[in-house]
């Protein structure tokens, strides 16, 4: 546990994304130079490799999945100079649109397809063959063709981590100093109450991956901890993910993990206010949120090394077409990231037993469910 | 002897197209009641709106107390102390008397935060008690009856200090005793030396209770008389005035079966008053039928129960053999039955359409302009320039939209469409008004001639020259009865005018029985 | 075009559509628009301050609002995907705008194509499923399914508005409270049906197995069918006595009364025309764009109400009207694409454009006040 | 005000159902029960009152904050006469608009409070003015300066006793939310001036209101963050109330809570208050129900028009920027926004309510107790498909129209009143 190489270099990335953020403003300001004004001009016709973003539903600013991916593309765009493009859906019809959009287009053509999400899978299914010629990567997904490289991830092995972290922590005596809405505050577990929760966005098989490695990963620490589970009905309803959250805690939760997309933002919120702690979700959310000292650690999925890895195979001709990577804990993949605020203070007799929970779930003495067990 | 209370000089009011009021006089005692007769569109209430504001006249003066006003809105006539009670309430249903008394006016406390409304009910029930009124402040306005509404409406006047007291046909929507509890209240006002204008239709009502009587008619008033002095006929004569009598010479006609009839017809109106009580008649084929009567005493509500626009409360009616109560309007209309309804544009005409597919209304089945639902524009189109050319209309234009048409245009119009069907039985209301002379004496031909071809017609009008003139028996409606069928051929002014105000003069000249057979 | 040269049938019918105040109102349509064009531009001008970008066109401006109009209505013309996209929106919008179109006609205000149009899409999508194994092979089959599944939208969605239009006629319920209330429930029970029942297995996401590949088709077919019904329906409004009815229990109700028209009644059948369409829209949408049923559908009966309202309701003010905005809708992805210019912006101007056609008061009063009689 | 026997009948009987409803679904879906129907349905109604303990409550009052304001709103502009189906649009505006303007004051690590009080009176002086022209500030110069004076003084004032009383961030943080408030007021404003002045349609300038908030929404966020969605910012926090919170039922509920809960239990008496026992209220449920009764009694229509709409664009501010600032602190633009129907149900709770501000307050309560209920159930495992859940107040809705029909709704809403020919 703790801090490898590979990732604190994601995490400066992560924050000099950040901080362009508010620079840059439009997602496309880089291509827009020889843009401007002209129909069907095409930009950074020197790049090796143009690749296409359609990203999942809840766009960019998510803090979540969709930034994560976009740190990824960024990355490719710094590393090897290749142009991008982004395409936010609104709608989960509107898919399709945008990934004909950018295989139909000649100017740029476009070397890579990005299809962000499960959500796509229907979609790609019909233009993969429909556009033979154009490459797509797929996350969170399979597609057996030729031109799709499909990558998944073991979001329950990361998602067991968390549980277990959070298992660990909700039954000892634990605390942090820290601030939420400019107010300082104690953010602590309630050692006597034995019990953690989970909010879900929609429920969909995906979102009961996350949670069944976490049910499993809290009952791995301790069997007789209740895990409270919910789902928002919604990806953009911070409001409601807040009230839920809150409930868990009123409950006697000490620890909500959420996997709801900006839902979750009002999971944050509520530990905020109840000075409970959170686990976040897809990226190192400490990172982003504003309440950055109740995410004790996130559960991080790496897409944007997804992302990266398979831009770098197209500038290199290396395209898996008709691949399946598979991203678990082995491959960093996915991992549990402490929270920045609380590097160092997370007793080292836990982060050992993460550490040996991490292998056993590698060498495969531990079988991570994928489905719910309640 | 003080100024009068109100004095109206050479007041004209021209609206687009129609001059409502033209140098109309009317002088009002402090502390009488003066009653303002005309007909429906004589201008009774637009002399009234501009008294109290609502209405800018377009030349003369209002002189209240000696003094000439300018009013710019209603809230400068009531304060210069005059109230206006509309035809249509002005209360919201749902708050209290007292608040709609108050409203506008409303005494505040805890410096405007909240409405005094200790100090409010106070003030309407000291001022209900003073005119000795009946009314609960705390009751809610649409629990109460008509009678009751209206008593609000005159406190609501009272509250705001006014002197002189404008009721716009009070006793439409009152039932008997209602009306004479509000005489009882007009006499308390005027006691306490307030003064009251009232407008009405109704002779009997207004020898009853007015000390005076200006008759409006066409805009103009036609004179103002004493009311203890004047008879109800010589009122019916200045109201409806003496046209030019049509020498109709209407040759005799072979009588067929009955072709339009009623039997123990009740009608009640939206408010649930019984607006036809019992009407029996029968039309011959062959015959026309005409209603006089003083406007508002049922005869729109027994042409809508006849029609099918409305469905009767009780009795029958019936189209030829056939008993059509309940039958729906397109059966009537299928069956026969031509209409010309008393207002043109609501139902008469669809203003926005042009002349083409108004001529379409109520045939746009007909076998004639539509084959298995679909319409033949060709033949509509030369149905409608067939009305157009034999009625005279203009523009004579099948694609002018209905509304750029005048009001007579637009009448003749419909009379050409009805008239057209062939029909079996017609049904015509005020055919005639707002028409043209020329007009007038073409219409009046084709009803004789629909007569001739042995239809049923019958004819409602207020115009008593016209029925008289053209039908074969007259029925007289007074109060939703059908008070007497007279021979108008025998029957003398002085009496019809008895009979439109209620009254049944010995002797009046009975209509001979002509028709064939009882309805079935 | 002068009717009085067209065979005399045809020349009755566009005398009919092209009535008196027709001019009034198409000024009025076309003057919204206008503004509605201008203040978006405007709005997208001062938008582009706030931007941030690495070359603006000039000072703090980011965006240029005249390259993005272009992108709006010219990509189409340049771009093959951008035409596709248009000729998909335009088909979907002319079904939507014209059930619109058809309840405004008949004086009810339909707000609720969005919820028709979702369980049209539903009943089609299901159908489709179901009957597809059970079709023979080939175009005959591809048809056979595609005209089973429109029926089966059409029907669902003729009930489902059949609902706002009894409770309207019987019940006297305000047909926009209830058909707001409808879209609501039916976007809510066909994601809970779906997932419930009839989730595609092995997706993620909630949605209905594909339809059998054979029934699917492009978007000239379904712009034909489009143009061909709005066709009919204009037709329907003014070559028959149905269409009479319709438009005179819509305009003036009493009259209609007079003509012999059971209001109530023609209030029931007038919102189940308009829902049928609707629905025959939702399984176009299934057929033509996306293969099957999703959550999510996108809001193509709201659009269907900015176009009508745009087109004063008149189905062939809807064949320009719907197009405009299918183009402005692909177009929307371009200017997102080439311009970075958020494509919501497309939202903004339709929003605009009802806005200000709901105000017809306001280019009277400027027509008048500048002295143009023509608008009056 | 006061409604019939026969309406109070249907909105019980609406309630009943509500509730029945609810217990069916529960019932239908249970994820354990199929025989033990009895013993299914007892355990199910032990566990159900088991949940509603205080933390309960207080959630559903939170829950039903921005319905509740929309709902509110709603009431003053309906019941004037202007049916305003463009409250979720206004929700919109003012939850993006709230963490805008906090995001621009307080996003880059230092806080600016200048800035912010100089927009918010900029605004404030524009509203002022604009009110000015339209004659809605009284008839002479000297009253229109007052007022319009007046309400910038007491916009001034209220921004520096703000930042008087609380820290940099803080304040900041208030004056966004008085500046979201401002700008739905604004564009309630546009509303009023479109449907009183030019006569739109109400229904459809309402759809216009609620369409073009749902695209300039999520494009300035687009324009400002290059994303649909925004950082977060700090929220306005919770105030305690000292001792009472320490209550055992009550100060968890009513006495521990976020500053918009305070404003909803004062602004829902005091809109009550308002409507029935002051002048202003009794103009507008005269507006309402028979225009031409105010006219006459010599009060001017239109004002009271648009100080109603103009209300209605007040609460809908606090609603919708009381969600975006006062709990979650970011504004999600996705999808349908973050605001995700809450006008909508704001309406039909103003609907079941019959337009009583306590009745509106019940119904939006009753709602967010549902949807509080639906996700403590599943915590316990119930499978309570939300989707249907949701559907729960839009056919309680469409029931109580169909059972009572359209009796409830004022006399005149959706009429434009024109006062006859000057």
């Amino acid at each position: 546990m703790g801090l490898t190489p590979a990732h604190r270099e994601w995490r400066t990335t992560m924050r000099d994304q950040i901080d362009r953020r508010t620079f840059i403003g439009g997602a496309t300001g880089a291509t827009l130079a020889g843009l401007t004004g002209c129909l069907g001009g095409g930009g950074g016709s020197e790049a090796p490799a143009h690749v296409g973003m359609v990203y999942s539903l809840g766009g960019l600013g998510d803090e979540a999945f969709n930034d994560m991916t976009h740190a990824g593309i960024q990355r490719a765009e710094e590393e090897l100079g290749i142009a991008y493009d982004n395409t936010e859906p609104e709608g989960q019809s509107e898919f399709s649109t945008f990934q004909q959009q950018f295989a139909s287009s000649t100017d740029p053509d476009y070397d890579l397809v990005t299809c962000i999400g499960f959500s796509q899978l229907s979609a790609l299914q019909e233009n993969a063959s429909e556009y033979p010629e154009q490459d797509f990567m797929l996350i969170d997904s399979e597609l057996d063709a030729d031109n799709v490289a499909s990558y998944r991830f073991r979001e329950h092995e990361g998602s067991f981590q968390v549980g277990h972290l959070a298992g660990l922590l909700s039954t000892r005596e634990f605390s942090h100093e820290g601030s939420y809405s400019g107010t300082e505050k104690t953010f602590s577990t309630d050692p006597e109450a034995k019990t953690v929760g989970f909010v879900g966005g929609k429920e969909n098989p995906l979102i009961k991956k996350f949670e069944a490695g976490f049910i499993a990963g809290v009952h791995h620490a301790d069997s007789e901890i209740e895990v409270r589970s919910a789902y928002a009905g919604s990806w953009n309803d911070p409001g409601r993910g807040q009230e839920i959250a809150s409930s868990m805690y009123d409950a006697g939760a000490d620890i909500v993990y959420h996997a709801a997309g900006a839902t979750g933002s009002g999971v944050f919120s509520a530990a905020g206010e109840r000075g409970r702690l959170a686990i976040g979700v897809d990226s190192d959310q400490s990172l982003s949120s504003d309440a950055s000292h109740t995410i004790v650690a996130s559960m991080v999925k790496h897409a944007d090394t997804a992302v990266f890895n398979a831009t770098k195979d197209v500038v290199n001709d290396e395209f898996q077409g008709g691949s399946t990577v598979m991203l678990g804990l082995e491959d960093g993949g996915v991992e549990a990231v402490i929270g920045t605020d609380y590097e160092g203070e997370i007793p080292q007799d836990v982060l050992d037993a993460l550490e040996s929970s991490r292998e056993e779930i590698q060498n495969g003495e531990i079988d991570v469910p994928t489905e719910p067990e309640n | 002897m003080s100024a009068p209370a109100v004095d109206l000089r050479q007041i004209t009011k021209q609206f687009p197209g129609v001059l409502a009021n033209d140098e109309v006089d009317l002088t009002v005692e402090r502390g009488s009641v003066h009653a303002l007769l005309g007909e429906n569109g004589a201008g009774k209430t637009t002399l009234m709106n501009v008294l109290y504001g609502l209405y800018r006249p377009t030349g003369g003066t209002v002189v209240i107390d000696g003094e000439p006003r300018t009013f710019d809105s209603p809230r400068d006539a009531i304060d210069a102390g005059i109230g206006m009670i509309h035809q249509h309430f002005m209360l919201v249903e749902p708050m209290t008397v007292t608040q709609n008394i108050v409203l506008g006016n409303e005494p505040q406390k805890w410096g405007g935060l909240a409405v005094d409304r200790e100090r409010a009910r106070e003030a309407v029930a000291e001022l209900a008690d003073r005119y000795g009124f009946d009314v609960d402040p705390t009751a809610t306005v649409e629990d109460l009856s008509v009678g009751e509404q209206q008593r609000i409406e005159i406190l609501k006047a009272l509250y705001r200090g006014a002197d002189v007291l404008i009721l716009d046909e009070p006793t439409a929507v009152l039932t008997p005793q209602e009306v004479e509890e509000l005489f009882g209240v007009f006499d308390e006002l005027t006691e306490a030396g307030k003064t009251i204008i009232f407008i009405s239709h109704k002779l009997s009502e207004v020898t009853t209770a007015a000390d005076a009587v200006t008759v409006l008619r066409d805009g103009k008033d036609v004179g103002t008389v004493d009311a203890d002095s004047v008879t109800d006929t010589e009122l019916a004569e200045l109201m409806v005035g003496r046209e030019v009598l049509f020498d109709t010479d209407k040759p005799p006609v072979e009588l067929g079966d009955i072709g339009l009839a009623t039997r123990d017809l009740v009608v009640e109106d939206d408010r649930g008053v019984r607006a036809v009580d019992g009407v029996d008649l029968q039309v011959a084929e062959g015959e026309v039928f005409g209603i006089a009567g003083v406007d508002g005493n049922g005869q729109s509500e027994l042409v809508d129960a006849l029609t099918g626009m409305a469905t009767p409360a009780a009795g029958q009616v019936f189209l030829g053999n056939e008993d059509v109560t309940h039958a729906p309007r397109r059966q009537r209309i299928d069956d026969g039955m031509a209409y010309v309804p008393e207002d043109r544009q609501a139902r008469g005409l669809v203003m926005s359409y042009d002349l083409t597919e108004n001529g379409l209304l109520g045939s746009q089945r007909d076998p004639q302009f539509a084959s298995s639902g679909r319409i033949r524009w060709d033949d509509a189109e030369t149905h409608a320039d067939d009305i157009i050319e034999e009625y005279d209309v203009r523009p004579a234009d099948a694609d002018a939209a209905a509304h750029s048409l005048s009001g007579g245009n637009q009448q003749k119009f419909i009379v050409g469409r009805e008239f057209a069907r062939d029909p079996d039985a017609v049904v015509a209301s005020h055919p005639t008004r707002g028409v043209d002379v020329g007009s007038v004496e073409f219409i009046h031909d084709q009803l004789l001639g629909l007569r001739e071809e042995g239809t049923a017609v019958l004819l409602v009008s207020s115009k008593l020259d016209e029925v008289r003139g053209l039908s074969d028996r007259l029925g007289v409606m007074h109060d939703g009865e059908l008070v007497d069928v007279v021979d108008p051929e025998e029957i003398t002014e002085e009496e019809l005018g008895l009979l439109m105000a209620g009254e049944r003069p010995p002797d009046v000249p009975k209509a001979t029985r002509r028709v064939g057979g009882e309805a079935q | 075009m002068n009717p009085d040269r067209l065979p005399g049938p045809i020349a009755g019918l566009m005398g009919r559509l092209v009535d008196a105040s027709a001019g009034e109102r198409l000024a009025v349509s076309v003057a919204a628009l206008l503004t509605a064009i201008l203040i978006g531009g405007v709005v997208t001008l001062v938008a582009g301050v706030f931007a941030t970008c690495s070359d603006p066109i000039l000072g703090p401006f980011c965006y240029n609002p005249l390259a993005v109009y272009r992108y709006l209505f010219l990509a189409p013309l340049s771009d093959p995907f951008v035409l596709q996209e248009t000729l998909k929106n335009s088909a979907l919008l002319l079904f939507t705008g014209l059930a619109v179109a058809v309840s405004f006609r008949a004086g009810l205000f339909n707000i609720g194509t969005q919820g028709q149009l979702v369980l049209g899409a539903l009943a089609a999508a299901l159908v489709a499923v179901r009957v597809g194994p059970a079709a023979p092979d080939g175009a005959v089959g591809g048809v056979l399914i595609a005209g089973v599944a429109m029926l089966a939208g059409a029907v669902v969605g003729g009930l489902y508005a059949a609902i706002p239009g009894a409770l309207k006629a019987y019940a006297d319920a305000n047909e926009v409270i209830t058909t707001i209330m409808l879209n609501f429930i039916a976007s809510d029970v066909a994601f809970f049906l779906v997932s419930a029942y009839f989730q595609k297995p092995g997706s993620g996401s909630v949605e209905t197995r594909d339809v059998p590949a054979a029934a699917t088709f492009g978007p000239g077919l379904a712009l034909a069918m489009a143009v061909l019904l709005v066709l009919a329906v204009t037709y329907l409004l003014w070559g028959t006595a149905f269409g009479y009815d319709l438009r005179t229990a819509g305009i003036q109700p009493d009259a209609a009364d007079y003509a012999g028209v059971d209001a109530k009644r023609m209030m029931v059948t007038s919102m189940t025309l308009s829902g049928a369409i609707g629905g025959l829209g939702g399984a176009v949408w299934v057929l033509m764009s996306v293969g099957r049923w999703v959550n999510g559908v996108p809001a193509l009966g709201f659009d269907g109400i900015t176009v009508s309202v745009l087109a004063s309701n008149n189905p062939l003010g809807v064949l320009f009207a719907g197009p405009l905005f299918g183009s402005m809708q692909a177009g929307s992805l371009s200017i997102d694409f080439q311009l970075g210019v958020p494509r919501q912006l497309v939202g903004v101007i339709r929003g605009l454009v009802i806005l200000l056609v709901a105000m017809p008061e306001l280019f009277r009063t400027l027509g008048v006040r500048w002295g143009m009689g023509g608008v009056r | 005000m006061r409604p019939s026997p026969t309406r109070r009948l249907a909105g019980l009987g609406a309630f009943v159902l509500a509730v029945i409803m609810l217990t069916a679904i529960v019932e239908l879906f249970p994820n354990t029960v199929v025989g033990a129907a009895i013993g299914g349905a007892l355990a199910t109604a032990g566990s159900i009152l088991g949940i509603m303990d205080s933390a309960y409550a207080a959630s559903a009052l939170r829950l039903s904050v921005p319905i509740a304001f929309a709902a509110l709103g709603g009431i003053f502009a309906e019941r004037s006469g202007v049916i305003n189906i463009g409250l979720e649009g206004l929700l919109i505006l003012s939850a993006f608009t709230g963490v805008a303007v906090a995001h621009w004051l307080t996003g880059d690590g230092t806080t600016a409070v200048g800035p912010g009080i100089v927009l918010l009176l900029v605004i404030a002086v524009l509203l002022a003015v604009a009110g000015a022209l339209l004659g809605l500030l009284g008839d002479t110069t000297g009253e229109i300066a007052v007022r319009a004076g007046g309400g910038v003084l007491a916009t001034a004032a209220l921004a520096g006793l703000t930042v008087a009383l609380a820290g940099p961030t803080l304040a900041a943080t208030w004056l966004a939310f008085y500046t979201a408030v401002l700008v739905s007021t604004a564009f309630a404003l546009l509303f009023a001036v479109v449907t009183i002045e030019y006569r739109a349609d109400q229904v459809i300038a309402g759809l216009a209101v609620w369409l073009i908030a749902l695209g300039v929404a999520p494009f300035a966020s687009n324009v400002i963050w290059g994303a649909v969605n925004s950082p977060g910012v700090d929220t306005l926090g919770t105030w305690t109330v000292p001792g009472l919170s320490e209550l055992p039922v009550l100060g968890t509920v009513l006495f521990n809570a976020g500053p918009v809960v305070y404003f909803l239990l004062l602004a829902t008496p005091l809109s009550w208050y308002v409507l029935a026992h002051t002048s202003f209220g009794y103009w507008v449920r005269a507006s309402g129900e028979n225009p031409k009764a105010l006219d006459t009694a010599g009060v001017d229509v239109r004002r009271v028009r648009y100080a109603a709409v103009l209300l209605s664009g007040v609460f809908s501010g606090i609603g919708g920027a009381g969600l975006s600032l006062g709990r979650v602190g970011s504004f999600v633009g996705s999808g349908t926004t973050m605001i995700d129907g809450r006008g909508w149900i704001g309406i039909t709770a103003m609907l079941f309510g019959n337009y009583n501000p306590f009745g509106a307050f019940g119904a939006s309560l009753l709602f967010a107790a549902l949807d509080a209920l639906q996700f403590r159930l599943q915590q316990l495992n119930y499978a309570v498909p939300d989707s249907l859940m949701q559907t729960v107040p839009y056919v309680t809705v469409i029931i109580v129209l169909a059972l009572v029909g359209r009796t409830r709704t004022p006399d005149a809403a959706g009429e434009h009143y024109e006062s006859d020919e000057d």
